[in-house]
């Protein structure tokens, strides 16, 4: 069991399957970030991406073109997300409510339209879909193990990691980025400098629904070429503890996705192996497990480094103290 | 609007008005959702074809994936007193309808996929899934050691991917399994769980990592909608899969070589016409297997086309044998 | 001089129905320090919010430069050269101090001007620390700088922003004597240069020292305004609280008895892991007030809160009537009669999202008096703390509204009143009147002296030196986590001594170690 | 204001909202149904049409009155669990082996002995995120989604593989639980069962615990202000874990109850999402117990109207969640109550 593990270690597959569990968990935690930095925690990941989904599998196959089917998965979720805007921050319900609301909505709601605009139920896969395209580099094509390391990757895969840059460069590079910050950490403080809170606010949610809504696209349009009713199958909640494990920054996000990634890809080839005597549930266990060791992990580390600190500190002051 | 209307237009074509002449009012209790394009839309579209072609008056009541919602989901039906006969299914019904029937002494039911008997207002029909599984295995065996058919290669190994490790998945299993041993015992079947029946990225990329690593050349989609994604994947790297419940050739043709089918759909529709002619066997149970028709593999003209004939000659031969009882199928479940 | 800015019965109701405001009348001259003073509750705050475009008035006229105003925000205030320092730091503490400067108006480069300009950014705000002698360090985190920096990025915020009108809501409030002189200096450096600043404090002094006019609001009414140098603190306080105020405590000399608490070289940490006491022995003893001096930041929190149990001590002992207190848990240290009011009453003195009665009966809950069965008496409860708001005079309809919803000085006089009530043997009063408006302060003087001729051993950390000196009677200065003198109160103790010993210039045990 | 006009408008807020709602949600009617009127109608009308739709409301209502406590006692310590599902599948497992396999003891000992059993398994379960939480300060939003999965994989492991009752076919269940730890009706020919009552029961308990004793004080005190509980001598970390093994316990019985009352055996998979509906039940009654109990009611009658208008018309499932969830979120706008706050406000000022 573990020689093919290695194998596949080996020639690559497993890094393959890597980037392609991380992509959407990525890129649907680099949205949930944006929201929470600023402050209005999304717990509707889940939702958005299942509208997504289905928003852009419906216009890319009614179009034969994946780029208006990505357009309009984004302009779906971004269009919930300004109304969970209008609930939270005009209406004033608890951000959490509103979250859980568009999860159950997301659900509900690509099933009526599914049903509605192509006459079936459970799922929708069209013939002939373009799906978003793969991108092969046509120089290291030909080069034995760089060809896979480097081309053969869905563009989303290149969007979502280009994302984390891009992430990172709206949150410490631009005034904007800034504002966010300031808006997610102290309010009053911002409103005092006369920027509007609740601008703010919307626009990372806007943010928070053109990720998320990359995310769903690619499930529908990359991953696979279908939808399939309730897809997402927990991987908005996924997201949201990825968000939390990666500390709220775009770097610690990006490791959290891809030590989930990991753990899913491997549970993938355990469970692919013939003669595992493992149960699947436990195989399945694996990314949750993972996560919860992951997080404890850098607690523990967080909370020693500040011992260490505390006990060095203490020698010193007896050492002060003695003399 | 369906479901309300207690007009009693009386229809032409006669066979859909039993004594009183009222039309018969069907109703067809989902315990869960419709749109696994599998087993209940597959009892959907039995119900409906006797909605077009009897004359009936028939509704669809989705009861949603809360179990604890069924009983009274389905005791809301039983006591409105509205509907003739209440079409429903599957072995996690059985313990609420044997409440319910019990109650509703003068409620009709007709119930699919499990054995119920001694209820003399309930008939129950069952169909041998693993003899259906049965075949698909030993279709499986004669693909991967095919030499005709360009996707397949020398290895001798067949993917299984359930959606969950629940007992009525491993009675496919245990079937598919039997069935390839049965062919060419040296066969390897390689088996993975989804854990859902929605994740379908991840039913494709379990599958991708059959196809690419274990050099499975064919593989058995048993999870529902998650099992979508094998199919594709098994179509995107020009290998070949199984379809599962309903016909599903036509998603991929070509690939999709052939569906292991339960035929809810003509049980079900058989069961409301002898219903509507007043001739149905209520406190019995049927078994539908292969031979009553109950399970089989889709053989359309997509199968025709694309399964060499030698092989299709090879599933016709097991399939009398197993007619004639003498494979016997092994079923994990009893 | 010209007349600036000019508000003119002004009404503010609140949304939950306090009336706030209810007829102001406020005139700015050009060019002037205005103060602006008034009991804690009295409205001020609210007047200037109201000013500033951050709450909308109910009723009332603004003229500003003669032309009538209603600002939709503070951005709009600060477009029209309106610049507002808070009573409460309006600082995001993970960014810098920097990027707290800039917020909002921040130098930008690059394509589409959509990139930070850091280097721009920094280079300006040099020159304004430069221009008007305001030290920080602009690339230090603010939650790292200490509370006079905050109180100057505050400054500097509203400089950056060319403010000409300048409010500043108790900007002295928090700050050390040293860091408020060098306010002040900022501030004349300001007016000498065109600029009109609004002050509210309590410290009628203050107002003496800077102020040219004076406005007196009384419960959301002006009662007048008068120039700085035609009155007097006597008279300004009358108007405030409607009666005569003591400013210096009435207080016989202490008769010291047996010793309460004794410290022996008491080392411990700060929260970020370094050393923030090194070596502190004291004696407190019974009947006498022990205060302790120092510029804040030089281990006072950490002192109090290794007394108090909240913080581990590294090393050291301290002995409460012979008996260890170091690893006792706060319940035991608590129900051992030592009394804490902490520097902080609103996150850890209160608790602003319960009433005031739960707050009151922190210490008593455990107590069987209080229980019935197995659940809490809520009679007896709140029959305590309506006598407890009486004897404190905690001014609130009753004992069922939220410690939030109280005026800074009613909320501390809730806790001096929890903290008095349990009759400590030991009292630890760390920064109690700040913030506090002078009769307040008047009465919490008043109590802590009560409780030293009841014979408890009180120790009191002050960051306001008339306050230490008024109410010690010995007094320990701190300076870098060490105590470095122990001074007999008296009258021929100055200021400047203590601050020479603060500022660490002075040192009573190299002092001694020379002789 | 007083508390009697606070009610008052509190009412009135809720109202206004529940109209808004079903505004909005008729407009989606008119445009999707050939009979708007009659699929309004048995929307609202249809849960409250007979004892059996009533009896109905009360057993949904059941399991989200506990979960719903459930979470509203994290909730007021400041701990932010999701955890209640797993809880409850941990506990509902626990409880079952009980009722399953124990015999031979008399209902009024063996019914308190499972349901007790059910309580200790989620608060276990519970504690350990409660514990990494105080320990390392683990983030308990993280672990408790990620051991919700835990537990329900290692349930559906165990229930499939090890204590499967040979005859339950294709999905898996334990043997009937002993007939005396069952749940029965509490009247015949009326649906509701005993959990009513058990639910009930657990709101009163939970609300003199939270407001009427010292640990409750305390539990409260911690989840406002824990620096102002450390400096009262509060033992911040001991509350935690009280808390969520308090929460695990009521999850778990929110999951034996529904076992006990509903489906009579432990089921595979038998729980979709109660705890996250708990979550929603919670938060919508700020966390008041009695507010839950409320909330639940209300959450159930919608339940049960988008399913009888499932049944009463030609709108589909999906559309009648759909207004649900407008029902929700409307109801749950603060907005609204502030703002008729403030006219109250006002007009009484001008009354003055
Ligand atoms: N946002 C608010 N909502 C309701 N009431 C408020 C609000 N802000 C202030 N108040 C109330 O309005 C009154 C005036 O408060 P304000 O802050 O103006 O007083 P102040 O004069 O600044 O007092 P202090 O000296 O304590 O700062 C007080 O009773 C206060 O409780
Ligand atoms: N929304 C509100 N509802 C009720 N009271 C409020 C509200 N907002 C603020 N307050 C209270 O009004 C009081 C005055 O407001 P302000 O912001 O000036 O605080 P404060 O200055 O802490 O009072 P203090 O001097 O007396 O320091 C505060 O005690 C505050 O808690
Ligand atoms: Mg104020
Ligand atoms: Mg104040």
């Amino acid at each position: 069991m573990l020689s093919a593990l290695w194998s596949q270690i080996i020639d690559l597959s497993l890094f393959v399957i890597l980037l392609r569990f991380t992509t959407p968990i990525l890129l649907s935690a680099l949205g949930g970030l944006i929201a929470d930095v600023a402050g209005v925690i999304n717990i509707g990941l889940e939702g958005l991406m299942l509208i997504s989904a289905f928003s852009a599998i419906a216009v890319g196959s009614v179009t034969d073109s994946w780029v208006l089917g990505l357009v309009a998965g984004v302009a779906s979720s971004m269009l919930v997300c300004y109304g969970m805007g209008f609930f939270s921050l005009k209406l004033k319900v608890d951000m959490i409510i509103t979250g859980f609301a568009v999860n159950i909505l997301g659900s509900g709601l690509t099933i009526f339209l599914m049903n509605k605009i192509f006459g079936v139920t459970g799922n929708y896969s069209p013939s002939g879909l373009h799906n978003i395209p793969v991108v092969r580099i046509p120089f290291i094509d030909t080069i034995p193990f760089l060809n896979k390391l480097l081309s053969g990757h869905s563009l989303m895969t290149w969007i979502a990691f280009l994302s984390v840059l891009l992430c990172v460069f709206i949150l410490y590079k631009t005034p904007y980025g800034v504002h966010l910050r300031s808006v997610g950490e102290a309010p009053q403080a911002a409103k005092s400098l006369g920027i509007s809170v609740n601008r703010i606010q919307y626009s990372a949610l806007a943010w928070s629904g053109l990720f998320t809504g990359l995310a769903g696209a690619y499930l529908s349009m990359g991953m696979t070429s279908m939808f399939v009713k309730d897809m997402t199958a927990g991987t908005g909640f996924l997201a949201l503890a990825v968000v939390l494990l990666g500390n709220r920054n775009p770097v610690g996000i990006l490791f959290g996705s891809l030590i989930f990634g990991l753990a899913s890809a491997i549970a993938t080839v355990v469970q692919t192996i013939p003669g595992s005597k493992v149960p699947s549930q436990f195989i399945q266990m694996i990314p949750y497990l993972v996560t919860i060791a992951a997080l404890v992990f850098f607690a523990i580390r967080k909370k020693k480094k500040l011992n260490d600190a505390l006990r060095a500190q203490a020698e010193g002051a007896v050492k002060i103290a003695a003399a | 609007g369906c479901g309300k209307s207690n007009t009693s237009t009386s229809t032409p074509g006669a066979a859909g008005t039993p004594a009183a002449g009222k039309k018969i009012n069907a109703v067809y209790f989902v315990n869960g959702t419709l749109g696994d394009k599998g087993f209940f839309d597959s009892a959907q579209r039995g119900v409906k074809q006797a909605g077009e072609t009897l004359g009936m008056t028939v509704k669809t009541v989705e009861g949603g994936t809360n179990q604890a919602d069924w009983p009274s989901g389905l005791e809301s039906l039983a006591s409105s007193g509205k509907y003739d006969v209440i079409v429903l299914g599957t072995s996690q019904m059985t313990d609420i309808i044997k409440d319910v029937a019990k109650r509703y002494e003068k409620q009709k039911f007709i119930f699919f996929d499990e054995a119920i008997t001694g209820l003399p207002n309930v008939y129950s029909m069952t169909y041998s899934q693993n003899e259906g599984s049965f075949m698909a295995g030993a279709f499986a065996a004669l693909v991967t050691t095919s030499t005709e058919l360009k996707g397949a290669n020398p290895e001798k190994v067949i993917g299984f991917i359930g959606g969950m490790d629940i007992p009525i998945i491993n009675d496919f299993k245990a079937g598919y399994e039997q069935g390839a041993k049965y062919v060419d015992p040296a066969i390897t079947v390689v088996a993975s769980y989804v854990g859902d029946f929605a994740n379908a990225p991840k039913g494709k990329e379990l599958a991708l990592a059959q196809y690419n690593s274990q050099k499975v050349d064919i593989a058995f989609n048993v999870a529902g909608g998650a099992g979508l994604g094998l199919l594709e994947a098994g179509n995107s790297l020009g290998k070949y899969s199984i379809g599962v419940d309903s016909n599903q050739n036509g998603l991929y043709p070509g690939s999709v070589l052939t569906s292991m089918v339960k035929a809810i759909d003509n049980s079900v529709l058989r069961a409301l016409t002898l219903f509507s002619q007043d001739r149905l066997g209520f406190g019995k149970n049927e078994v539908l297997g292969i031979k009553e028709g109950g399970v089989g593999l889709a053989k359309d003209e997509l199968y025709s086309k694309h399964v060499p004939k030698a092989m299709q000659d090879k599933i016709m031969d097991i399939e009398q044998k197993l007619n004639k009882g003498e494979i016997k199928v092994i079923s994990t479940l009893k | 001089m010209a007349i600036l800015l000019e508000m003119k019965d002004i009404h503010k109701t609140y949304p939950n129905g306090t009336k706030a405001n209810r007829g102001v009348d406020l005139t700015i001259h050009e060019g002037e320090i205005h103060a602006l003073v008034g009991e804690n509750g009295a409205g001020k705050s609210t007047l200037m919010k109201i000013l500033f475009g951050l709450e909308a008035p109910t009723s009332g006229s603004i003229l500003y430069k003669g032309q009538p105003l209603r600002f939709q925000g503070p951005k709009d205030a600060i477009k029209q050269g309106m610049g507002m320092v808070h009573q409460h730091f309006m600082l995001v503490p993970s960014l810098t101090v920097s990027e707290n400067i800039v917020l909002g108006e921040e130098p930008v480069k690059g394509l589409f001007s959509l990139v930070r300009d850091r280097a721009k950014e920094l280079s300006e705000i040099e020159k304004l620390i430069e221009t008007f002698k305001l030290k920080v360090d602009p690339r230090a985190t603010v939650e790292t700088i200490s509370v006079g920096q905050k109180q100057r990025v505050e400054i500097i915020k509203v400089l950056y922003r060319g403010a000409r009108l300048i409010i500043l809501d108790e900007p002295t409030a928090v700050l050390t004597p040293q860091e408020t002189d060098e306010l002040f200096e900022s501030i004349q450096t300001l007016v000498r240069q065109g600029y009109t600043i609004i002050f509210i404090t309590h410290k009628l002094r203050e107002v003496m020292e800077i102020s040219n006019r004076v406005t007196v609001l009384k419960a959301g009414k002006t009662i007048t305004t008068l120039l700085t140098k035609e009155t007097n603190p006597e008279e300004i306080s009358r108007l405030m609280v409607g009666r005569e105020v003591l400013f210096r405590v009435e207080k016989q000399p202490s008769e010291p008895k047996e010793t309460v608490l004794s410290a022996k070289n008491l080392c411990a940490s700060d929260d970020k892991g370094a050393p923030a006491l090194r070596g502190i022995s004291l004696d407190i003893r019974a009947g006498e007030v022990v205060g302790i001096a120092g510029v804040e930041g030089n281990g006072q929190t950490e002192l109090v809160e290794t007394i108090t149990g909240m913080r581990k001590a590294t090393s050291g002992t301290i002995s409460y009537f012979g008996e260890e207190l170091i690893g006792k848990s706060v319940a035991q240290i608590r129900a051992m009669k030592i009394g804490h009011v902490p520097e902080d009453r609103q996150t850890t003195g209160a608790s602003l999202t319960s009433t005031i009665a739960e707050n009151l009966i922190l210490d008593h809950y455990r107590n069987p008096e209080f229980r019935r069965g197995p659940f809490l008496n809520k009679k007896k409860i709140k029959e305590f703390a309506k006598v407890m708001m009486d004897v404190y005079d905690v001014r609130a309809q009753n004992e069922d509204v939220m410690a939030g919803a109280l005026s800074g000085g009613n909320l501390q006089k809730v806790v001096i009143a929890r903290e008095i009530s349990k009759n400590p043997k030991l009292l630890i009063a760390s920064q109690p009147t700040r913030g506090v408006d002078i009769g307040a302060i008047e009465s919490i003087h008043r109590e802590i002296i009560k409780r030293r001729d009841g014979g408890a051993a009180v120790l009191l950390v002050s960051a306001e030196l008339s306050e230490v000196m008024g109410l010690s009677d010995r007094i320990a200065v701190m300076y870098n986590g060490k105590i470095v003198a122990v001074l007999d109160n008296h009258d021929g103790l100055t200021e400047e001594e203590l601050g020479y010993y603060m500022l660490g210039i002075k040192n009573q045990e190299r002092k001694e170690a020379l002789q | 204001m007083n508390t009697r006009q606070a009610i008052y408008l509190e009412i009135t807020g809720i109202i206004a909202a529940a109209i808004m709602a079903i505004l909005c949600g008729f407009i989606v009617i008119l445009f999707s149904s050939q009979n708007p009127i009659e699929a309004i109608s048995s929307f609202l009308g249809g849960p409250l049409s007979g004892a059996f739709n009533i009896g109905t409301i009360l057993n949904k209502a059941v399991p989200l009155i506990l979960t719903g406590l459930a979470l509203s006692v994290v909730f007021q310590s400041g701990v932010f669990s999701m955890g209640a599902e797993g809880q409850l599948y941990v506990g509902a497992f626990v409880g079952s082996l009980v009722a399953v396999y124990v015999h031979g003891l008399p209902a009024w000992i063996l019914l308190p002995l499972v349901l007790i059993s059910a309580m200790a398994g989620g608060a276990l379960y519970g504690a350990i995120p409660g514990w990494l939480k105080t320990k390392w300060n683990a983030n308990e939003i993280v672990t408790t989604l990620m051991m919700n999965f835990v537990a329900i994989l290692t349930t559906s492991y165990l229930v499939n593989n090890v204590f499967k009752d040979s005859a339950s076919g294709g999905f898996a269940r334990m043997h009937y639980v002993d007939p005396a730890a069952k749940l029965g009706k509490i009247f015949t020919g009326f649906p509701a069962h005993y959990g009513v009552v058990v639910a009930l029961l657990a709101a009163v308990v939970v609300y003199l615990f939270m407001y009427k004793t010292r640990s409750g004080y305390e539990l409260r005190l911690v989840g406002k202000n824990s620096r102002f509980a450390d400096y009262g001598g509060i033992s911040t970390k001991r509350v935690v874990i009280v808390s969520v093994m308090i929460s695990g316990a009521l999850a778990g019985l929110a999951g034996i109850v529904e076992i006990l009352g509903v489906h009579g055996t432990y089921k595979d998979n038998f729980s979709s999402g109660l705890g996250f509906d708990g979550i929603i039940i919670a938060l919508l009654a700020r966390n008041h117990p009695i507010g839950v109990v409320a909330v639940s009611l209300f959450y159930a009658y919608l339940q049960v109207g988008a399913a009888s208008m499932q049944v009463g018309s030609d709108m589909p499932r999906e559309l009648a969640i759909i207004i649900q969830v407008m029902l929700v979120l409307f109801v749950s706008s603060q907005a609204i109550f502030a703002y008729l706050k403030q006219k109250f406000v006002l007009r009484q000022k001008a009354v003055n």
